[in-house]
């Protein structure tokens, strides 16, 4: 046991490093020693705890801290960046986990125990249960689909809403009861669980695979809520403020990637977006043309550009061409052009991902531009190379209010001179429907795996 | 019920401070509160080492096995991808 | 404890929203916080009404004389100049 | 009484109206609305404190209120934009008078009554005294300085700062003994408030007039500091939240003063600085020539002008020519002219001083940018018009490191094509040195009150 005050100003110390490190977020010149401060405001909130409270059995607690830690570790080290999405999902499903069985020990100890809660403790308790097994399964359904366990395709059925919200009901009336009475009931404790580990499930199973970054977000957010619940529980308030930081984290990232995609939160959890495919919009492609180009006259029209915009998206990602890019706009520059990127904020499958990826292939930050700071200058760009980008750069946003995705911001690449678009096929993006940019005759499609043309097009460009 | 101040504080403070956080970010924005969140593992380590009988030691290991998971992953995960960001050698 | 707590929490939260506010705001600025220190009104209106003596009675009175001042004077003063920004009508 | 949870609860929602009412002052178009909510709040607080507390003599809090405010309402509808930073140190130091008197009442009702305070309260009762104290006298001499009443030239003595720091430590003392006492000692507490208003005026006496604005922001960082510590003594947690909000408002504003300035707080505090006047900077202006040019003249400049910056400074606040630029610029627009003025942050004798004088006379403020958005824009202007200021466009602030002021960003007037200055005379501003830029070749002088001069062009201008 240590003073109090020793204890009390740890854990405040250690919430003060979890604020400066989200707040040395806001630059990517601080952002590494931002996340190495809130790494040490976690060791050392570890550590307090562990000399502070009354450990009996250490080693219990030093096997799963360190079979936890290896996971974790060998998971980070392993995993491609490609593959962050996913990633994400897991580890928030776990930290709904953890929370539910926090909650769940603490119900069954003071259950068992029989000493009574103080009402507000117990509200906490449930709420944990509720939102940490919610995020628990949720994470996990929105991990399978972007593994491509499960299909991307939004998996619903007539009246799943109805039943989720029954499910939900049930949940409430449960906990309510069991805070109720006085009685020490384990059925209601079970039954909560269970019902809510089902909902996390039937919650994301009906929504879209791309939609799951907003899904994952806002489990984030959830997963947050779950921690500062547990804080409420054991009266710890460090839990308290960082998953009540953590609960805004989530909350203004997946309204920030509705808004970028011009929908609403309620349509993207319970729209089932993204089932149908090729949709035909208002106006179809019927009877116009789609321009081809072979690579090397591709790479004719970049070697003499003076200004070419990269547009990235999720193509790029699925073909891993981010080497190939950053090879490829070596190669402009070495001839004098100049190669800016150009990001849209829900390019890719979740929000920041292509810089990421072009992190990852050592192209410096200040070469990705958003969407606004770079829409002025396709005027003045003589090539938009679009890869494995569609929907951020469909025209429909701006031009047909029919579209589904009208009135979403898009990347101005049709102002460019010219336009090279490297996809496999004509089929759609995520959205399903047609982009009347390819039939544009500035346009020249460069069919095949990104990464495949974009190295015959570094090679092309080395032998003008 | 100063817990629920302490509470609100923070979810302000929260909101504040992410919405700052550049688009570049938010990835490992994400990641990286994802590690914050992991903090629950104060709490599976209190229910975990208080002795109070096998069922909590089996839950509280458990616990802290996912806690830990979030936690050691989390941070790693985004430091690696923050290691990635790089400024301009020439500019 | 759990005082200094809140403190610091609402320490950064106010760094965080004065930073953003612009230098155009920075005169009703001064002023509108100037008001909202008058919070202190509250413990005056403690330490008049209490009943605790004629001192403390007196030295009450006092308090929420100067609290009221600050408090009517800085968000009068303030809601007077926030009147007089006005945006283009023209643009 | 009321049940505790609704009184908590409506402290809560008066917490979160300030931080609503801060977050809304980000922008004009919101900050009045915002005003108000922070206001709604603090009547919140009021009438929850009203109702909550064992309150047995209404007469007193009633009148104490109605005084109050009458006068707080009085001063703030007479008072002229001009006076605002006088105003703000006024309130200031009566907010600081009241901390200082609750935290006084606090202790004398424990120290008669006999009952042992925790430590922490104790502590908190100190510091409320001192704070309160000094923010008190500190804030009534700035007031007195500015409303010219006590001369602008720093008051000083050799060893003042000695005194001083032997004053601090002397509270410090004073009330460490205090603490550890067990008896009910008046005299400590008598000592500390006394000491502690003399340090107030002492520390204030020997800042230079114009840097009053600091001192302000300081001392009203401290009257926050000052309502957080009575919050601490009563045990209310919207003093807390409310007293450090302001805390950290005031030292952003004296940071944000300071680095405008390129001085440090500590040069600020104890530098006397603006002691000497027209100091000879290492280049004088002998052997240059000052040209002077007639209202008709500037007139006809400003009426074929496509292009006008204003730059205002402290001479247009002495001279109340507000409304008078605004005519001038009304005119020179309906010519077809377009008129932008450029605010430097330390123009005039307080932030923002100049935005507040120019939204008085109904300058939209959407033609006021700041210092980093319109230095570019002075390379295309045709003529810069600087009503009143000087130390903000002074050069020598770029060129000789042997200047006051070297370092201090500036506007860059000298980039314009023509340069109009408006004073009195070749006086020099607050930092008492010589401006080049007066004998720039570009540059015109236009002597004279700067409300007379303008009023002259605006006629001139009318008649051409
Ligand atoms: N980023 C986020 O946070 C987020 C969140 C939620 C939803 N979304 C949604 O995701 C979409 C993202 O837009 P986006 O433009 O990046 O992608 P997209 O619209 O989904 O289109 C991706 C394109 O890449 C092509 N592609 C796939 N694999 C490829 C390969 N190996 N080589 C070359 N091309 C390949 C595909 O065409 P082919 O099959 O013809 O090759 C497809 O048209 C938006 O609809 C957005 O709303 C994003
Ligand atoms: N704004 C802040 O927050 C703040 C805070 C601390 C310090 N300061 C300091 O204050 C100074 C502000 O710079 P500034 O350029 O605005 O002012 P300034 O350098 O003080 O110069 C003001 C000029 O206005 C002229 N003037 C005075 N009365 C006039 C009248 N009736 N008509 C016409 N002209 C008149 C004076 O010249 P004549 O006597 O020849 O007329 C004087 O040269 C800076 O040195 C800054 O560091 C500002």
């Amino acid at each position: 046991m240590m003073p109090h005050a020793v204890v009390e100003l740890s854990y405040l110390l250690a919430a003060v490093l979890f604020i400066v490190g989200l707040k040395k977020l806001n630059s990517p010149a601080t952002a590494r020693q931002g996340n190495r401060l809130s790494g040490l405001g976690m060791l050392i909130a570890i550590v307090i705890t562990l000399f502070d409270r009354q450990i009996v059995s250490y080693q219990v607690i030093v096997a799963g801290i360190v079979v936890g830690t290896a996971l974790g570790l060998w998971m980070a080290r392993t995993v491609k960046m490609t593959a962050m999405p996913q990633m994400v999902a897991l580890l928030n499903g776990f930290g709904g986990a953890a929370s539910l069985l926090v909650g769940g020990a603490e119900f069954l100890r003071s259950e068992l125990v029989g000493s009574s809660v103080p009402l507000m403790n117990g509200i906490a308790i449930q709420l944990a249960l509720l939102i940490g097994a919610v995020t628990f399964t949720g994470s996990l359904v929105a991990f399978a689909k972007l593994q491509e366990l499960l299909t991307g395709r939004p998996i619903t059925f007539p009246g799943l809403q109805v039943v989720n919200a029954l499910g939900f009901l049930v949940v409430i009336a449960l906990s309510a009861y069991q805070l109720m009475t006085a009685e020490a009931l384990l059925w209601p404790f079970y039954a909560v669980v269970g019902v809510s580990l089902l909902l996390g499930v039937f919650l994301v199973l009906p929504i879209g695979g791309a939609d799951m970054p907003v899904v994952i977000a806002l489990l984030n957010s959830y997963s947050g809520i779950a921690a500062a619940m547990t804080g409420f529980v054991i009266n710890n308030h460090v839990l308290m403020i960082a998953g009540a930081m953590v609960g805004s984290s989530g909350i203004i990232l997946s309204q920030l990637m509705c808004k970028a995609m011009n929908r609403s939160l309620t349509n993207v959890l319970f729209g089932a977006f993204g089932g149908t495919t090729a949709v035909a919009s208002g106006r179809t492609a019927e009877g116009l043309t789609v321009k081809s180009i072979a690579p090397e006259d591709a790479a004719l029209q970049l070697a003499y550009a003076r200004s070419v915009i990269v547009v990235p998206g999720y193509g790029m990602a699925v073909a891993q061409a981010q080497h190939a890019v950053r090879e490829l706009a070596e190669q402009i520059e070495k001839r004098g052009g100049e190669v800016k990127y150009a990001i849209h904020p829900v390019a890719g499958r979740m929000p920041g991902h292509m810089n990421v990826l072009l992190a990852e292939s050592n192209v410096p930050y200040d070469k990705l531009y958003d969407m606004d700071d770079i829409n002025p200058e396709f005027d003045r760009a003589d090539v938009a190379l679009v890869i494995g980008a569609n929907d951020v750069v469909n025209p429909a946003a701006r031009n047909d209010p029919a579209s589904p995705i009208y009135g979403m911001p898009i990347l101005d690449v049709d102002h460019a001179k010219s336009i090279i678009v490297l996809k496999r096929s004509m089929n759609p993006g995520f959205a399903g429907i047609e982009n009347d940019l390819f039939y544009n005759p500035k346009t020249s499609m460069l069919f095949g795996d990104a990464k495949a043309s974009i190295t015959k097009l570094v090679a092309e460009v080395k032998a003008v | 019920m100063i817990n629920i101040v302490i509470f609100t504080l923070a979810t302000f403070l929260g909101f504040e401070l992410i919405h700052r956080v550049p688009p570049t970010l938010h990835t490992p924005l994400m990641s990286g509160a994802n590690a914050i969140s992991g903090i629950t593992i104060v709490g599976a380590l209190v229910v975990a080492g208080g002795g109070h009988g096998w069922i909590s030691t089996v839950i509280g290991f458990l616990a802290i096995v996912f806690a830990m998971f979030n936690v050691a992953g989390g941070y790693a995960v985004t430091d690696r991808m923050l290691e990635m960001f790089k400024r301009d050698k020439a500019a």
